[in-house]
């Protein structure tokens, strides 16, 4: 039997063996479900290569399954983070409610994510599109919180998204009556213009919705923080790539093909720009880290589409090198607040202070994971901004470069407010139960944050891949310049080798690391939060004078004026008149039967009146 | 106003109607040569059946007669059923006044005459003008007439049942033995005798002497019912 | 030979006019007879069809006069495919209402399997009749019974439900007896394959008057839209098993009358506007009532007649894929409407409101019948990898192929309110804790409705997985629908081998 | 204008009249059993218009009394007759079941205007 159909079968027998076996033990349960995700990733890992293909037919309709180089890139980040998520997961949801249905429901996403990667055609791109989509409904709304509002919005984006890809598809199926991916590239000439305007539109805005683009990422943030955090770190980190992946295959095999189509690419970079630059600062508002990461997941997102838009080899290598390195910091910081809100009770930054000591493997974690978010060298982050501006800087668009600048600067205030709100400042009396969380979450942690690392000294290893699938997108790889190990290329002609500037940075984090631990051992005194001086002023029981609480007030005064127009306000009026609307139609059901009497008859005089043009 | 809106609807209606109805053409374009000819031909030279409305009825629409039938069936069950009641619920008979002597004697009288000529018509269905339906239409009223005459006439619900499966079961059986003797549900599997002879017809008379039971029992039943409705 | 299709519709008459015998003698045997009976017309209507496909059409005589003359019954792939599909929902039906009132009261049960039993027996006559008169007949057998099903439960405002009905109910019946009339009057004969024949003789403008008759006399069990006021409440106050009848098997005899009129009878070629637009119409507004409904059944009511639509714009396409997707829209309809409206009526079973708000985190007291609901709302909202994906599919390739695009996007987008209220109950019903003062006493499902539940939801799912499993059939019955003069020849020359 | 145009015009307007009146009764009267009424008369004019297109000049009723069995040209045409019967029977096996449901409306709202009964709506 084919590889990809094994995997599959063990996908469908591990789901349904967690859900129903699961039932006699949690043990059992954590054991079918860890074994079905290694088994699935050893075998892709091992034995699927990218020339298998398989093919079979669904109502006369000709279906392929295989990889291709550029769905291995983003498979390696769906298997890669699944397993750590995974183990992550067992320890980080007991207690919860809902197991069985949650880890099975963990599989179908998994495997949903998977059949996306190696569907050739349209049709089981889609099926498996919408099955990673329900599943993931489901995920959102487990918590049971806030489930009419941000479930609802979140699957009014879903079909929304969805439905506008499905009706792409049909119109390709019925215009060219084949599905397929390769086929749809390669006679998309063939189509008329107004076609070739429509279709790229319809499909991004199907992937757009999934990668929580400008006006259709308002389900993100309450989606993001209702779902478990287990979940979260897999929906952040690899579900919305699979918006990427789509937009990468739109934007590079068939907007080109457009004429005046780069009209939609610049209009696409723009939205991801200014997608990074509002969610920085909504992120920057939030007081809930979950929060405040969904609205970072937002922003950096944008910096991926930015790249995937552009389009150039250089900015496409970066947008998929971010993809990859966004995968992985951003889980590990889903995975931290999760591991802080088991251990405290809260994710609220105002609440929570002065960790540092009671749970330092997670702050390292969380550590590495903001610098890297944070674009500081030397790790991963650093190396796929880098790559972004040096695209930009070499497409012009320099106007963009300022918007990406900006809310990459603006990234700092959050992330410091994330590593000072829940690690450092005082510690509390509050919290001084607290204790470290559990090894089986810790170390997944751990090691995302040191792929973190391993990657930004040797991008190389994930720049291969990476290259493997541009080169199957038609780019030509010349002659290696961009993915040696260890070493990355600026258009200017200067090769940057990483490994000097990572040493040194590594010896300052060490020389810090000792000053700080010797510091520690002198006799510092702790006070609380309350005890301070305020200019002759005896603060209130009441007045929270943490250093979150009106954090960056002067900055939000500077950026009112784009924070009042909330997108998503707009939305919730527009759903509303909506309602209203129809709650006020459908009086046309009386409930009166002589009413009813009533229509029959004008309808017959309508119909009798309009025969000839109705017949 | 309401009615003023009816009456302009009602108006734009019937002028379409009457522009259809009125028209000569409806009647000549009418195509003649349809089956009329044929069902007034072969119902002399085959069914033998002086009523070709009665052989149309029962032979060659039967299956119309057949779901005629259990509409009816079916609205006497219907009846039962919304105005159902437990058995101690069921009230006494409304009526509004008693009768008068003259009428309870006069009915009892006229009751076995009505009930003949029912019978009379139903069962020369297929050589006059009438038939199951008209004859069981007739013996309804005649029960009708002594269930308003005497307030302590009754009829068994449970009678009337079985006379009415029975005849139901009857019809189909006599369709199910002509699909079984001539190949299909309804044919006229017996001698159709001689034409205008009380016996001739095959199964004609047979059938509708059923229906005409039926239907007996099922109106009876009806007004039965509903007499016994307390409002 | 298994049998002969006019035993669908003599056996459950003969078997109506048997079961008052029977139950004075043993009472349960009101209760088994029909089911006996329903599975009885199962067998030989999949057996007939089975036949039909790999032999030909069966056109079955009655009374002995060849077609023109005599009624005459069609058993075609299409009829066969609608017919099986009704007598399996019957059957379900049936048997999901099995304990219905028993031990309580026996006469109302009696009557119950009754009109059940009729009901189904005047949906398939309506489907295989190739008389327009005669299929009058079966509609108001239909109606009869659905009137009494409909005001079946006294405590309730049910009576109301069955009046609104009724009133519709009779002037359609009125209207298609207009139509009717003219037909007869311009053409002398009933038989759809002779009207079919000779419809190039007929003055157009009495074709088309006609027309509008037949339309508004069926439109009323086909629900479309100014004439289906009486749908919602009729679903809602009929008895739980029997919205599920209603959805899953009378009104697909009505849409089957409409369609066969337009296609066959009136041999209308290429796209038919009238459907498409009354289809949208009645989608749009059914839709979006369905938005902010309290009531469960109402909404799923409202739902099931926003589906007839969606069948009703796709058959209005008139093409071969059209008719396809339509059928198959239907299929999956006839299938996952009365799954729904089953085990809804489960959910609420203790209630007589049926609010939505009743059944706040019933899934934890009820989880199977809870997650065949979703079940059932995944696959008609059309979500992959069920049942309702596929036709979904269809649909929206058919009208590709027509370049209908504002269709398209108008039907992509009314689903989404579609997605939208379904998944408010799937909400409630799963993502909200259990309240006992909002929520209902759970009722323990009983064993014979479970079964009947497992079958649908397999069937769901089969084709979901495997939707080639279904797709020949209904491209057979697509191909029959379409091919006009082959049913007019199979029809009228069939007198040959018949000696009169 | 001949005879048999005054019998069309003098039938098929009646039937329409009785179509209308009828339908004016179920549209605009509030009572539950006039509106029955209502659809009764509308039953009544369809049968008659059935009736009436049977009709043909001079026409005999089609039954074959002894002696006249070729007077099949003169004879009108039996099929409306025959549909008229079971359309009779039909309408009123639905007026029946009307008013058993007017009989549990009445016991269930005690009134009989229809604009009073709508418990069900939207």
């Amino acid at each position: 039997m084919e590889t990809i159909l094994t995997i599959f079968i063990i996908f469908i027998a591990g789901a349904t063996g967690t859900y129903f076996l699961g039932k006699l033990s949690g043990i059992l349960r954590s054991v079918i479900f860890i074994t079905t995700l290694l088994v699935t990733s050893w075998l892709f890992f091992t034995a699927v290569s990218p020339d298998v293909i398989i093919e079979f037919e669904i109502m006369g309709i000709l279906m392929s399954w295989g990889l291709t180089p550029l769905a291995y890139v983003f498979a390696i980040i769906v298997f890669g983070l699944a397993i750590i998520i995974g183990i992550y997961a067992i320890k980080a949801m007991e207690g919860q409610r809902s197991l069985n249905f949650f880890f099975a429901n963990f599989l179908l996403s998994v495997m949903a994510m998977f059949g996306i990667l190696i569907s050739n055609d349209l049709i089981s791109f889609f099926i498996f599109w919408e099955i990673m989509s329900w599943s993931s409904y489901f995920m959102v709304v487990l918590n049971h919180k806030d489930v009419q509002r941000s479930g609802i919005t979140y699957i009014i984006f879903c079909v929304i998204g969805a439905y506008a890809m499905m009706m792409a598809i049909m119109i390709i199926y019925s215009y060219s009556g084949s599905v397929m991916i390769g086929d749809f590239i390669s006679n998309f000439h063939a189509f008329s213009l107004g076609m070739k305007w429509l279709l790229p539109i319809l499909l991004l805005i199907g992937f757009a919705s999934k990668a929580a683009l400008m006006p259709l990422h308002v389900w993100a943030p309450g989606a993001y923080s209702n779902s478990p955090m287990s979940y979260t770190a897999l929906f952040s980190g690899a579900l919305s790539k699979m918006g990427v992946y789509g937009m990468v295959i739109v934007m590079i095999m068939i907007v080109q093909q457009i004429p005046d189509g780069y009209w939609i690419k610049e209009v696409i970079a723009w939205l991801g720009g200014i997608t990074s630059a509002i969610g920085t600062l909504w992120a920057i508002k939030q007081d809930d880290a979950k929060r405040m990461l969904a609205y970072s997941s937002v922003a950096q997102l944008g910096y991926i589409i930015v790249g995937v838009a552009i389009g150039t080899p250089l900015a496409m290598m970066s947008g998929l090198f971010l993809a990859v390195m966004h995968g992985i910091f951003k889980s590990t910081l889903f995975m931290v607040v999760g591991a802080i809100e088991r251990q405290t009770g809260t994710s609220n930054f105002t609440e929570v202070t002065g960790l540092i000591r009671k749970m330092p493997w997670t702050f390292l974690a969380a550590l590495m994971s903001i610098i890297a978010l944070a674009g500081i060298p030397p790790l991963g982050g650093f190396i796929g901004k880098w790559m972004l501006y040096e695209s930009l800087m070499g497409s012009n668009h320099y106007l963009l470069i300022i918007v990406i600048f900006f809310s990459s600067t603006a990234a700092f205030l959050y992330c410091y407010k994330f590593l000072f709100g829940f690690f450092l400042g005082q510690e509390e009396k509050e919290w001084s139960h607290v204790k470290e969380a559990p090894a089986m979450m810790v170390v997944p942690m751990i090691i995302m944050a040191i792929l973190t690392f391993v990657l930004g000294v040797f991008p190389g290893l994930i720049l291969k891949p990476i290259n493997d699938g541009m080169q199957f997108l038609g780019y030509v790889s010349t002659d290696n310049r961009f993915w040696e190990m260890s070493t990355i290329f600026n258009d200017w002609g200067n090769q940057v080798v990483m490994e000097p500037i990572v040493y040194t940075i590594f010896a300052i984090f060490l020389f810090f690391l000792i000053f700080l631990t010797l510091k520690g051992y002198k006799n510092t005194r702790y006070v609380t939060t309350k005890d301070i001086s305020s200019s002759g002023e005896i603060p209130r029981e009441d007045e929270n004078l943490t250093f979150i609480t009106g954090f960056m007030q002067p900055f939000f005064r500077a950026v009112a004026p784009v924070m009042k127009r909330q997108i998503d306000k707009y939305y919730t009026s527009f759903g509303k008149g909506l309602e209203a609307l129809f709650d006020f139609t459908r009086r046309i059901y009386t409930g009166n039967g002589q009413t009813y009497a009533l229509y029959f008859v004008i309808f017959v005089i309508l119909l009798l009146m309009f025969r000839d043009s109705l017949f | 106003m309401k009615k003023a809106i009816v009456i302009f609807l009602l108006a734009v209606f019937g002028f379409f109607l009457a522009v259809t109805f009125l028209d000569p053409d409806f009647e000549a374009e009418r195509n003649h040569n349809g089956v009329k000819n044929f069902y007034l031909d072969k119902t002399v030279s085959q069914l033998k059946t002086a009523n070709t409305v009665t052989a149309i009825v029962v032979n060659f629409r039967g299956f119309d007669t057949l779901g005629e039938v259990t509409v009816l069936f079916l609205a006497a069950t219907a009846l039962g059923s919304i105005l159902f009641k437990k058995r101690h619920h069921i009230g006494d008979r409304t009526v509004l006044m008693p009768a008068s002597s003259i009428v309870s004697a006069g009915s009892k009288l006229i009751f076995p005459a009505i009930i003949l000529l029912g019978a009379y018509v139903f069962i020369h269905g297929h050589l006059t003008p009438g038939g199951g339906f008209q004859g069981g239409t007739i013996i309804a009223t005649g029960f009708l007439l002594m269930l308003i005459a005497y307030r302590d006439f009754s009829i068994s619900h449970n009678v009337l049942s079985v006379i009415e499966s029975f005849a139901g079961i009857g019809f189909v059986t006599f369709g199910l033995l002509g699909f079984m003797n001539g190949g299909t549900f309804l044919q006229n599997f017996m001698g159709t005798g001689v034409l205008n002879d009380l016996i001739s017809g095959g199964v004609i008379p047979v059938i509708y002497i059923l229906v005409g039971f039926k239907v007996a029992a099922e109106l009876t039943g009806l007004i039965y019912t509903i007499l016994h409705e307390k409002g | 030979m298994v049998g002969s299709p006019v035993l669908l519709i003599a056996i459950p008459l003969l078997a109506a006019f048997l079961i008052p015998l029977f139950g004075m003698v043993w009472k349960e045997s009101v209760r088994i007879v029909p089911g006996l009976v329903l599975a009885y017309l199962t067998y030989l209507s999949a057996s007939l069809y089975i036949e039909v496909i790999n032999t030909d059409t069966i056109v079955e005589i009655i009374a002995g006069w060849r077609p023109p003359w005599g009624i005459n019954l069609v058993f075609s792939p299409l009829t066969g495919f609608l017919t099986t599909i009704m007598t399996f929902m019957g059957f379900i039906v049936w048997l999901y209402s099995y304990r219905f009132k028993r031990n309580v009261e026996f006469e109302a049960a009696k009557k119950y399997f009754i009109f059940l039993m009729l009901l189904v027996a005047g949906s398939v006559g309506i489907v295989i009749t190739g008389d327009i008169f005669n299929q009058f007949v079966f509609i108001e057998i239909v109606g009869i019974s659905a009137y009494a099903l409909t005001a079946f439960y006294t405590g309730r405002d049910s009576a109301e439900a069955a009046f609104k009905y009724l009133i519709m109910g009779s002037l359609s019946a009125s209207a298609l007896l207009i139509a009717i009339i003219i037909i007869y009057s311009q053409l002398g004969t009933l038989n759809m394959a002779e009207i079919a024949a000779n419809i190039d003789n007929m003055n157009p403008y009495y074709r088309i008057i006609a027309m509008i008759f037949f339309i508004i006399g069926i439109g009323v069990e086909a629900e479309i839209f100014p004439l289906n006021g009486w749908a919602p409440d009729a679903y809602t106050e009929a008895p739980g098993p029997v919205g599920g009848a209603f959805s899953g098997i009378v009104a697909k005899a009505g849409i089957y009358a409409m369609v066969r009129m337009m296609f066959t009878l009136f041999d209308i070629a290429g796209p038919m506007k009238i459907l498409i637009v009354i289809g949208l119409i009645t989608l749009i507004v059914a839709e979006t009532s369905a938005l902010r409904q309290e009531k469960l059944k109402r909404m799923l009511a409202y739902s099931s007649i926003g589906q007839m639509g969606l069948v009703l714009v796709a058959f209005g396409m008139g093409t071969k894929a059209g008719v396809f997707a339509a059928l198959f829209l239907m299929l999956n309809h006839a299938i996952t409407k009365p799954m729904l409206f089953l085990s809804g009526s489960f959910l609420t079973f203790n209630t007589t409101e049926k609010y939505i708000k009743q059944i706040t985190g019933m899934a934890k007291k009820m989880p199977v019948v809870s997650i065949i609901f979703v079940l059932g709302a995944l696959a008609i909202t059309g979500f992959p990898p069920f049942s309702g994906f596929w036709s979904k599919m269809a649909f929206l390739s058919a009208a590709a192929d027509e370049n209908l695009l504002f269709i398209m996007a108008t039907i992509l987008i009314i689903s989404i309110f579609e997605v939208v209220y379904y998944f408010r109950v799937i909400n409630r019903l799963f993502f909200f804790e259990y309240d006992d003062k909002i929520s209902v006493e759970p009722h323990k499902p009983g064993f014979n409705g479970m079964i009947a539940l497992f079958v649908l939801a397999f069937i769901v799912l089969m084709i979901g997985f495997y939707p080639s499993s279904v797709t020949g059939f209904i491209d057979l019955a697509a191909d029959d629908l379409l091919n006009t003069h082959q049913y007019i020849d199979k029809v009228l020359q069939l007198g040959q081998t018949i000696i009169q | 204008m001949d005879t048999t145009e005054l019998i069309r015009i003098g039938v098929y307007g009646t039937s329409i009249l009785l179509i209308l009146i009828g339908l004016y009764a179920v549209l605009t009267k509030r009572s539950l059993i006039k509106i029955i009424i209502g659809l009764s008369i509308i039953d009544g004019g369809i049968h008659l218009l059935l009736i009436g297109i049977g009709y043909i000049k001079d026409g005999t009723a089609p039954i074959f009394s002894p002696g006249s069995e070729n007077a099949v040209a003169r004879m009108v045409d039996p099929v409306p007759q025959a549909l008229v019967l079971t359309a009779i029977v039909i309408g009123f096996g639905v007026t029946a079941v009307a008013l058993s449901l007017v009989i549990r409306l009445y016991r269930h709202h005690n009134t009989l205007k229809i604009d009073e009964i709508k418990n069900l709506k939207w």
